[in-house]
């Protein structure tokens, strides 16, 4: 067994705080994937299901390029081909590495009701349990990115891992060390905003792309995961990247106001009847017939006459 | 590749063409990536299809497949038009200032000087620099070159090569084995040579000096006529060009550009002529020979570059030694015809390597036959079979086909499925006694007597045996293989082999140890070369691939000692480097470009040194390199005459005075203590010493200068010259499997093949993650055409040739756009070549079937013999 | 007095018929089933309640037999539906009741109307469950199986799971009533639920229209 | 227990997580990661037999080369100290394993007799035997010594060795020299195409 090990800082599905909140430092870890150099080799594809070990899914050519229409539960991250027009009317192809985005607010993480089957370690990977998981499938409710995905034979979600068990060895992730051109890069979340911003401002100023930026969304409190594209105004363009990704609102909902809601209803409902029975007590018939008695256990109505 | 993989980092400018580097060979194209990372340099792709190279890239053109010699002599005539060219490079450097006979025509008419339609050849007399001095200041009065108006009334009459480039500028691969003397019939009368003193004009005014006649051939390659052969628009055409050509801006000579080529280029009947395009263009640029420079061929197989330098084809021995032929009557005769003479301006120094030729020859025959080489019998000369004509590839085939080859061994070569024409190569093997094929999964070779299409009957008709001989894997053998930028490494054994298989150097001995056994026996026809074939290896039934690597740096038979050192190697030691090679048969070399890989000090191939001090990707100590550890060859070009870099933050080598020696980060590829000042040519396998402008003599089977032929099968004409559309000396074949297409039969839908980054070749089909990533064939359609013809994405269409169909899914795309070709509306069609009828998903009948290299013509480049599998004509409906 | 004697006694005409053997079957069958689903329901609710999945085998057992006992209990509430719709309907008395509900909680039930074999309350209870249980069918199908789901309808995932606790919270704030009335309030339904039989006297006293019609033409007793 | 600065949840040895009442759980959760599966293999340096990149690659096997292991693959991935590839791979070198670990491979030599319609299992020593009584034959047939102008050629046409382009150089020179000295013209490669 691995000796290796990683402090948590949050858990799915916990009473209270996760035991390693805010007692441990670390680094946090992100994968920066620059769309503008990605070849859409699937080296990182590959590379992620040997080093995984999965097993291997008939595929059928759809008009593209692409592997399968999305990710599976046994193929984590996918390249996404998207022949794009640009505005001059000449033709792009604009690929993109589509995999769990290991967001900061995790929406799998919010929704997920087991206890432990998702965490989020210091480092900031969002990693699932399997173990713990109970394959209710709430975490694809969460994601803003559609990434879990279910194991019908097993009954348990996967999604990509970051590689924790290279990570937590001091590896970088399979894909990252595949990349052959570098598209892919792993480092420090600090360090890898500088080399996007860079980038960015680098296809700005010295190769035409106005428009390029770098995807880090704030709305799930940024991602393990950040891109730098040619548009970052237009990241639907890449295959389906939400503008503006976050936890659904009704899943903030359930996992907030709901479940407080529902759960002093359900106190005060209790409290209430009991209340309600000291008052007032049980009901006597008005007809004469005295059944009060009967109320107590082991008494039988041995005073009903007819 | 004339530089490296590493060191396209050190460009500023790409140009991409006939090659997809991003999807054939991602981890060498990430130092594409790393040059516009870290240089912003500028990519240009020129391709049929938007690539996922062009997805990279920042400037895209779409051309017609077949029309890359329009667009780069477009390129050219650009440069010279508006003086982006390397003028002191270009001077010293080049053949630029040369004069060319008197009697040399271009070929305005589609026709060089001396060619003669009968035997579809040329005579190559006028191809020739002009003997004489210093001819500046006498460009007034010397005749003009005229463009050519009739085919030459000069008696046919073909020679063999006198002063052949090998490994020089035209490649370092196959495609140096162009102007193989070998191929050519017996001379009539002594072969012309190269002067020895040649005219020149250092002000490149003279009318017949090499770069008046450039600027002349070109200058009929205007925009216009780029955009009516090529498809691309002007506009975008004088953008690439503008670009391209930006490196060499009011002649500043910091910058460098590159050209990146794969068999886009090769796989034409007028291949090596595109990438002699190229070449020129990079030696106009000046841009060969520098760190980021170069025109670097990405090659497709791990090994491509070492089974040519061994001499895996038919026209060379190792090391690019030629094939004697019938009139080499004796050995001399053989080094006479084989060494080249220098061939220069007075003034200047040529260092020309390849008079070193017979001590090379002489090397490689003790090396054949050891102590049964001696100087009586011509140490073996007569052993070593003479080839009269043309043996490559296709001729096998069409051989075969006629009767006259009956046995074939094909060892990790799927020869069917790799085709031209898999039909008529299937076809032929049914003809075959018998057939060896060693690999390590079930091909379509092995199988081609169940082939799809064969009844029952017919197999019992098949009288070839078969034998199918279970071999191993990579990682079940050690040894070496030689990548694109000349790197030699060795690999290690990881397991051994499955189940009863066998290591292919263990089957191949085996066999050849047999036969032996079998005419000491037996005997039977000329016996001796078989019995006196050296075969020192330990073990014998089992050579080892380290005996094999020492055999081929080559050892002492004798004390020798250098004069000027008083070193001395005992006999018996391994060598230093070729630079120890005899031709007294004191030394034994298996092949004298790679002495020096397995020295007294070890394997030099294992070296993992990972210092490179220079940053530039050097390597010095990784693995070891051709020629002498060299990395960038024609290195000396990347200091001006005086020694100095052009570009100082590229320093690669220098001339330092203190030392008098040229000295650098890389090991100079050129004479160490050759002082400046004696103006030696930096190309010194050339025996000018210079680069190759024009071409001449035998270099080139069809031309000096590269001129626009369309591929033998067109939708339309040659726009430069209608009367000769294809290129003259290019044959058909003439069985009855070779058929050719024409616009006229209804074939007016121009196809390209090409491999996807998914698969490799025919190999990975047998490998269930790759079938996952791209399952079944398919067409890549543009979305017009398939409008046209009423199909949608995933329909099953059928594509026919003139030789036969394929069948697959259509992929509708509008990454290939219609093209306009000479006001014609034209669409393309490209299909990748990876599926057959063996394989995970053939197996499981999950697709047609087909073999693409079924549509494929049987016609090949004149000067490389590799066949046209781009640009051919097919008709395209829904299946 | 004997245990023989009880029973005895139980069977004999002072005594009717409340539920038949095949009610209180269903009707166990639905409490068992309910009390399985609240219980695994609430462990997935709430992580303070999640330990509930260990006492239902942990939390894949617990998540493996939510959807399929829930079938058990739709399955409980059709027969009532079938078995009972005629005592369900709502009527002009239990309008009358309602309005004066608060007699009935204060145990002024002399001043409620005469009630039917179901009063008023009851009958919303069931009918609470009725579209609870509905809601919770057809959100819980979609949560039963999220991986149907393909990326562009993942959008309904969450809908379906606010539906499926709001209808949850209401049945279990009614089943809270509902025990509380049965168990508590009035001990006799709870005998009833398990013996089958209540005294005359009782169901004169709560339910005399029901009581009159069962009695009619059988009994001239009072 | 306390909370320690470090506190894992070791899910796959508790087979859950720990329940304590009313959910909050105070000791410390636990939680195995998945182990590192290339631990303790052996590594071979090697490079990757397709294209002409020449990436270095790590291949892992299993057991450390002891007299009682046979070896087998259990992974691949590039070499970071290749100066080429720095540890990339593409997605035929990344899939390497399934190459080498492959259920097609062709395990025994086979022939298929004229006429015949399927492959019979043939022993090594008799398919080499039959093979090398090929050769000499044909060579025999074909064999020619003279020209028709006389001049010597010892060339042999009747037969022609095709060979991939993924070979060791020191393979194809042992092919190059042993058909050459059986006086092959129609020696050619995948150089060729």
């Amino acid at each position: 067994m691995s000796q290796a090990t990683l402090g948590i800082r949050r858990i799915s599905g916990h009473a209270g705080p996760a035991p390693g909140e805010d007692v441990e430092r670390a680094e946090q870890v992100c994968k920066l994937i620059d769309t503008t150099t990605c070849i859409g080799c699937k080296a990182c594809e590959v590379a992620c299901l040997e080093w995984n070990g999965y097993t291997f899914t008939d595929t059928v050519f759809d008009n593209s390029y692409q592997t399968m229409p999305e990710t599976a539960w046994n193929y984590w991250n996918l390249i996404k081909f998207n022949e794009h027009e640009r505005e001059d009317g000449s033709i792009t192809l604009l690929m993109r590495k589509d995999q769990c985005m290991h967001c900061a607010d995790p929406g799998c993480l919010a929704a997920c009701p087991a206890d432990g089957a998702i965490v989020q370690y210091t480092n900031g990977i969002v990693d699932f349990q399997q173990a713990n998981c109970i394959g209710c499938g709430y975490c694809v409710t969460g994601c803003p990115f559609d990434i879990p995905k279910f194991n019908p034979a097993t009954k348990k979600m996967f999604k990509c891992t970051l590689c924790v068990d290279r990570v937590s060895e001091g590896l970088e992730p399979a894909c990252i060390k595949s990349c052959p051109t570098g598209c892919l890069h792993f480092g420090s979340k600090d360090d890898m905003k500088g080399l996007a911003e860079t980038r960015a401002t680098q296809l700005r100023e010295n190769f035409g792309f106005a428009k390029a930026g770098v995807y880090d969304p704030a709305g799930v409190g940024g991602t393990g995961v950040i891109y730098v594209l040619h548009d970052v105004t237009n990241p639907e363009a890449y295959g389906g990247l939400p503008k503006d990704p976050r936890i659904p609102l009704l899943v903030r909902l359930w996992k907030g106001p709901v479940k407080w809601l529902g759960g002093w209803s359900m106190f005060f409902g209790v409290l209430g009847v009991a209340i309600h029975y000291l008052r007032y007590g049980p009901k006597i018939p008005q007809d004469g017939h005295d059944n009060r008695d009967d109320s107590a256990p082991g008494h039988r109505d041995e005073g009903v006459k007819p | 590749m004339t530089n490296g993989w590493i060191d396209i980092k050190n460009t500023d400018m790409m140009l991409i063409m006939g090659g997809n580097p991003a999807e054939n060979h991602p981890c060498g194209f990430k130092w594409a990536i790393e040059a516009k990372r870290t240089r912003n340099a500028k990519m240009i792709v020129v391709d049929p299809r938007y690539t996922r190279t062009a997805a990279t890239s920042d400037l895209f053109l779409q051309i017609r497949a077949g029309s890359d010699i329009a667009f780069l002599g477009g390129m050219l005539r650009y440069a010279i038009e508006n003086n982006r060219i390397a003028h002191d490079y270009l001077v010293n450097y080049t053949n630029a200032a040369f004069i060319v006979k008197e009697g040399f025509q271009l070929p305005e008419d589609g026709l060089y000087s001396g060619f003669d339609p009968a035997t579809q050849t040329y005579d190559k007399a006028t191809w020739n620099y002009q003997e004489g001095g210093d001819l500046s200041g006498e460009a007034a009065t010397a005749a003009p070159v005229s463009g050519h108006s009739s085919a030459s009334p000069l008696p046919a009459h073909t020679q063999p090569a006198t002063n052949q480039s090998g490994p020089g500028l035209t490649g370092q691969g196959y495609q140096g084995a162009s102007g193989a003397g070998a191929k050519t019939a017996e001379p009539a009368k002594p072969a012309p040579t190269l002067p020895s003193n040649t005219a020149y004009d250092l002000t490149l005014q003279h009318p017949r000096c090499v770069f008046q006649l450039l600027k002349q051939q070109y200058s009929r390659y205007t925009p216009e006529m780029v955009e009516r052969i090529t498809g691309i628009p002007k506009d975008q055409f004088l953008k690439a060009a503008d670009l391209f050509t930006s490196v060499r801006k009011d002649g500043d000579m910091k910058q460098v550009g590159t050209i990146l080529y794969a068999v886009g280029w090769t796989q034409h009947s007028f291949g090596t002529q595109i990438i002699r395009a190229a070449a020129i263009l990079q030696l106009l640029l000046g841009n060969i020979g520098r760190a980021g420079g170069g025109i670097n061929a990405l090659r497709g197989h791990s090994n491509i570059q070492g089974a040519t330098d061994m001499g895996g084809v038919f026209d060379i021995w190792p090391g690019y030694l030629k094939t004697p032929s019938p009139a080499d009557v004796d050995l001399a005769t053989y080094l006479k015809r084989t060494t080249p003479t220098s061939s220069k301006p007075a003034p200047w120094e040529s260092f020309n390597y390849w008079s070193n030729m017979p001590k090379f020859t002489v090397s490689y025959l003790k090396a054949m036959y050891g102590d049964a080489a001696t100087k009586e019998n011509d140490f073996g000369f007569h052993y070593m079979p003479k080839v009269d004509r043309n043996y490559s590839w296709t001729q096998i085939w069409d051989n075969m086909y006629r009767g006259s080859v009956k046995g074939m061994l094909a060892f990790g070569m799927n020869g069917v499925a790799i085709g031209p024409d898999s039909q008529k190569n299937i076809d032929a093997l049914k003809k075959a006694d018998w057939l060896v094929v060693g690999e390590i999964y079930p091909d379509e070779t092995s199988e081609f007597w169940k082939s799809p299409g064969i009844t029952a009957e017919e197999m019992k008709t098949i009288n070839t045996t078969v034998y199918r001989l279970a071999c191993a894997g990579f990682a079940e053998k050690d040894g070496s293989m030689t990548n694109s930028a000349r790197w030699l490494q060795w690999k290690n054994v990881a397991i051994p082999p499955p189940g009863e298989a066998r290591l292919d150097q263990d089957i191949v001995a085996q066999i050849f140890l047999r036969v032996r056994d079998l005419y000491q026996k037996e005997g039977g026809k000329y016996p001796d070369p078989i019995l006196n074939l050296t075969w020192a290896y330990t073990n014998a039934q089992h050579p080892a691939l380290g005996d094999l690597a020492k055999e081929l740096n080559g050892n002492a038979l004798a004390d020798l000692t250098d004069p000027k050192t008083q070193v001395t190697i005992k006999r018996g030691q391994q060598l230093p480097g070729f630079a120890w090679l005899k031709d007294d048969g004191t030394t034994s070399c298996g092949n004298w470009l790679y002495s020096g890989c397995w020295t007294e000090a070890g394997n030099q191939l294992a070296r993992r040194g990972t210092d490179d001090p220079s940053g530039q990707g050097i390597y010095q100590n990784w693995a070891w390199s051709w020629p002498a550890n060299r990395r960038v060859m024609y290195n000396r070009a990347s200091c001006d005459s005086s020694g100095k870099p052009w570009d100082a933050t590229r320093k690669q080598v220098w001339w330092n005075e203190s030392t008098q020696l040229w000295v650098g980060n890389d090991v100079p590829d050129f004479k160490p203590d050759s002082h400046p000042k004696d103006h030696m040519g930096p190309f010194i396998m050339n025996p000018e010493g210079i680069g190759r402008i024009f071409g001449p003599l035998a270099a080139l089977a069809d031309g000096p200068f590269p001129e626009h032929y369309e591929p033998i099968e067109s939708p339309v004409q040659n726009a430069l010259h209608p009367n000769q559309s294809n290129n003259p000396v290019v044959k058909k074949f003439t069985t009855a499997a070779d058929k050719y297409a024409t616009p006229g039969d209804g074939f007016n839908i121009i196809c390209t093949t090409y491999r996807l980054t998914e698969h490799y070749h025919y190999w990975t089909k047998n490998n269930q993650m790759n079938v996952q990533l791209i399952p079944e064939p398919f067409v890549e359609i543009p979305v017009e055409l398939a409008a046209e013809l009423g199909i949608k994405g995933n329909d099953k269409v059928k594509v026919t040739s003139a030789r036969s169909y394929y069948v697959a899914k259509a992929f509708v795309t509008k990454r290939i756009k219609p093209m306009t070709i000479d006001g014609k509306k034209i669409y393309q069609i490209g299909i990748p070549i990876h599926q057959g009828y063996r394989g995970i998903q053939e197996d499981a009948g999950r697709n047609a079937r087909t073999i693409l290299n079924r549509l494929t013509p049987t016609v090949v480049d004149p000067n490389a013999y590799t066949p046209e599998f781009k640009g051919f004509l097919v008709k395209l409906e829904k299946a | 007095m004997t245990t023989q004697a009880l029973y005895v006694k139980e069977s004999s005409d002072d005594q009717l018929e409340r539920y038949s053997f095949a009610e209180r079957i269903w009707h166990w069958l639905g409490g068992l089933s309910y009390t399985y689903c609240m219980l695994s329901g609430l462990a997935l609710f709430t992580p303070y309640l999640y330990w509930l999945a260990a006492v239902l085998g942990g939390g894949p057992t617990a998540r493996f037999w939510h959807p399929w006992v829930s079938l058990v209990f739709l399955a409980t509430v059709l027969w009532m539906y079938a078995k009972w719709l005629a005592d369900l309907r709502i009527t002009d008395i239990d309008h009358r009741w309602v309005e004066h509900i608060n007699d009935y909680v204060t145990n002024r039930d002399e001043s409620l109307p005469p009630q039917g074999r179901f009063n008023a309350g009851q009958k919303v209870f069931y009918w609470v469950m009725f579209w609870a249980v509905l809601v919770l069918l057809v959100s819980g199908i979609v949560m039963w199986f999220p991986e149907w789901f393909r990326p562009n309808f993942h959008f309904i995932l969450p809908i379906a799971v606010i539906f499926h606790e709001a209808a949850a919270l209401i049945s279990i704030g009614a089943i809270i009533i509902h025990i509380y009335m049965g168990v508590f309030m009035e001990p006799k339904s709870l005998r009833a639920m398990i013996h089958g039989r209540v005294s005359r006297a009782w169901a004169r006293a709560y339910h005399r229209l029901w009581y009159e019609r069962v009695t009619e033409g059988t009994s001239t007793e009072k | 227990m306390e909370l320690s600065r470090r506190t894992f949840l070791r899910g796959a040895l508790a087979g859950g997580a720990g329940f304590s009442l009313l959910g909050f759980d105070l000791t410390p959760a636990v939680a195995q990661l998945k182990e590192l599966k290339i631990v303790r293999a052996t590594e071979t340096r090697s490079t990757c037999p397709y294209c002409s990149v020449s990436c270095g690659v790590l291949i892992y096997t299993i057991g450390d080369k002891a007299k009682n292991v046979t070896p087998q693959v259990i992974h691949v991935e590039g070499d970071p100290d290749h100066p080429i590839n720095r540890g990339t791979l593409c997605p035929k070198g990344a899939s390497l394993e399934q190459d080498i670990l492959n259920p097609r491979r062709l395990l025994k030599p086979q022939v298929r007799r004229p006429g015949s319609d399927h492959w019979e299992d043939i022993a090594w020593t008799q398919a080499l035997d039959e093979i090398a009584h090929w050769v000499k034959k044909t060579r025999d047939d074909t064999f020619i010594e003279k020209d028709a102008q006389g001049h010597t050629v010892n060339r042999c046409e009747g037969m022609a060795w095709i060979g991939g382009c993924t070979d060791t150089n020191e393979f194809n020179y042992l092919v190059v020299k042993t058909m050459r000295s059986l006086g092959l013209t129609y020696i050619e490669n995948q150089a060729r195409v």
